[in-house]
């Protein structure tokens, strides 16, 4: 959260408005989805939500969007969706409209937008004073030493509408989960296959095929060899991403090979 | 605490045996509601206090004799349970639970739903913009202050989620009626399922606002 | 009670707060034994309430206050609790239910049950891929969270089985078709989960609780 400026000066606002706009740069993982980053920008705007200018708000939102890009921030999918979205509204804003257009118009999506943002700010508040109120546990207590005096015991047995789901659901995945709970034995795990080969790259100033790093005794059964060579393969991109190794493969499913980086020292 | 326990089952069994005078009643609802750490319902007070008695009339009694005490008998639905005082809370700090963070997602999630309930997940990912993600819901569920209410009656039939009693006595509410702030949101129209407008031709989902609260379901 | 709270630790701090009333005392004393989970000296008390308060004779106020009622001050050594009164004890012979999770097998069998009644036992021993055993589904009944069902008009002409009010009211349940399905689940994150310990392979370790109350019929 950025500071509330300081309404007497304009420096200071400047100042403030701007740091705000390279912390909304640097945070775009601190944002639930671009709704939440639309009520963000909103905000600068310091009026009532209702009275909300969704046409600047539509602008502050692109620009923050090409700032994104500027930097090569990369924005989740959403984020892009609703640009695209405040793009065309926008051009339904400022261009007169068409007769012959079926849709609603500018001023009505931009009515609803205002609307859900309305919404999620007074969710966001009712939350806040949901939280805020007296709470067990916090606030208020229950008995600490509830009683048990008679010496009648009946045993109830029970369970959780959650264990019922999941029991239902574990029974009805059991096939998918076959292979991580029946099959270990032929199972290589990337970490098995990282450990191994670390120390092996150090040799590997040639390009060499991967498949000749697959362990001792995991290359016939096809079984031990898919795995082998999955992991094979993550671990190597691994060390490829870690810059250790770099990678070639020269058509589509052709073998891949690797070699060890020549700058590594 | 308007249930009357005389119609409950008593038909069969025109009273053999005087009820215990009222200030025996309200001794014994006292007795039975202290002892326990959870919400005891009326019915339940019913079945366990002797023929004929009135556990509601007793409950009135007893929350008037504890008004202004350090522990306060609290409605919590159709259940009673007694607490401390809120304002004793600064001496609690050995009793204190940790209770988990929850991400502001499952807060504002959480408040969706009470606020709007019953309401689905499509419901919940449009009014915060985003998708619910993997285990918010799971987690409420788990924490018992969410469950799943009727379906509702649109394609798809979704599951809607409801808040609990164990929410409301989480966070000191009689019901759900009672959220900070439900009625200024109600009448300012934010609690209302608006359509986005390219939808115009869609159904309206016949949710009226009365669907928000339903209670006619003890069925 | 013979402790003057003054000489426990409060020499550096010469009584700069005034001690809140008496009346405020005995609500505080009243909340924290309430709250506590054991009975609580004097000696504690005095360090937990605001300096230069009287524990003692705010316990002495209190006893009075509850002479008669359904709970009581009662001391356990040098320490204080409540208590319900001793002829209240018939009222508490409810509270003491054991309750213990079902076995795995038991709750394997009732979502089946949950999700395709009506169900015969071959078809849940289908599903499950293992047999039913008679005290599985004999326990079931009893609790009344299932009950039989039409039966089935195919040869031999099988019972099925059902879930019953009582199983809905234990979930929190409107009607069994409230249940989510398993795309629902999986959107809840309850599919995506690892497999519990349990499934993996028969480890006599990671079958602790359900081990207990096993019934025979996975072995």
């Amino acid at each position: 959260m950025p500071e509330t400026p300081d309404p007497q000066s304009n420096n200071v606002e400047d100042i403030s408005a701007r740091r705000a706009a390279e912390a909304l740069i640097v945070d775009v993982d601190g944002f639930e989805g671009p709704l939440d980053l639309l009520l963000m920008l909103s905000r600068t705007q310091k009026v009532d939500l209702r009275r909300v200018s969704v046409l600047a708000l539509a602008e502050q939102y692109l620009s923050f969007v090409d700032k994104a890009k500027a930097l090569r921030i990369e924005l989740a999918a959403d984020y892009l969706v609703m640009a695209a979205w405040l793009a065309f509204l926008k051009s339904r804003l400022l261009l007169p409209p068409d007769p012959e257009d079926e849709g609603p118009s500018g001023e009505d999506l931009a009515a609803h937008l205002a609307f859900q943002l309305e919404r999620l700010e007074a969710m966001r508040d009712a939350a806040a004073r949901l939280m805020a109120r007296d709470r067990l546990g916090r606030d208020v207590f229950s008995r600490g030493q509830p009683e048990t005096v008679g010496r009648v015991r009946r045993t109830q047995f029970t369970a959780s509408l959650l264990d019922l789901m999941q029991a239902y659901a574990r029974l009805r995945t059991k096939d998918e989960f076959r292979p991580f709970v029946m099959d270990r034995k032929a199972i290589l795990t990337m970490e098995e296959a990282l450990a191994r080969m670390r120390p092996l790259i150090g040799f590997a100033g040639d390009w060499t095929d991967l498949s000749s790093y697959l362990p001792e005794g995991w290359q016939v059964d096809p079984a031990k060899r898919r795995s082998a060579t999955a992991a094979t393969f993550a671990a190597v991109l691994e060390l490829a991403k870690a810059g250790k190794v770099e990678l070639r493969q020269t058509e589509t499913f052709a073998p891949i090979s690797l070699r060890k980086r020549s700058e590594e020292r | 605490m308007s249930n009357t326990p005389q119609d409950v089952d008593n038909e069969l069994d025109p009273s053999l045996f005087e009820a215990p005078p009222m200030g025996e009643q309200e001794r014994m609802v006292e007795a039975v509601l202290f002892a326990s750490a959870e919400p005891v319902t009326i019915k339940e007070l019913t079945a366990r206090l002797p023929h004929g008695s009135e556990p509601a009339v007793a409950l009135v009694h007893l929350e008037k004799r504890y008004e202004g005490r350090g522990v306060r008998l609290t409605r919590i639905g159709d259940a009673f349970a007694f607490r401390t005082a809120p304002d004793m809370s600064f001496l609690m700090r050995r009793e204190t639970v940790e209770t988990r963070k929850l991400s502001r997602a499952a807060i504002e999630t959480l408040a969706i739903i009470a606020y709007h309930q019953p309401v689905t997940r499509a419901e919940i990912e449009e009014i915060r913009g985003v998708g619910v993600s993997r285990g918010t819901i799971d987690q409420l569920l788990e924490m018992e202050w969410i469950r799943i209410g009727r379906r509702r009656m649109t394609p798809g039939r979704p599951v809607t989620f409801v808040v609990t009693e164990g929410f409301l006595d989480h966070f000191s509410l009689e019901s759900a009626r009672d959220l900070p702030g439900l009625k200024e949101l109600r009448a300012a129209g934010l609690l209302d399922n608006r359509p986005p407008p390219e939808a115009q031709t869609a159904e309206p989902e016949g949710r009226s606002e009365g669907d928000l609260f339903e209670d006619g379901d003890e069925a």
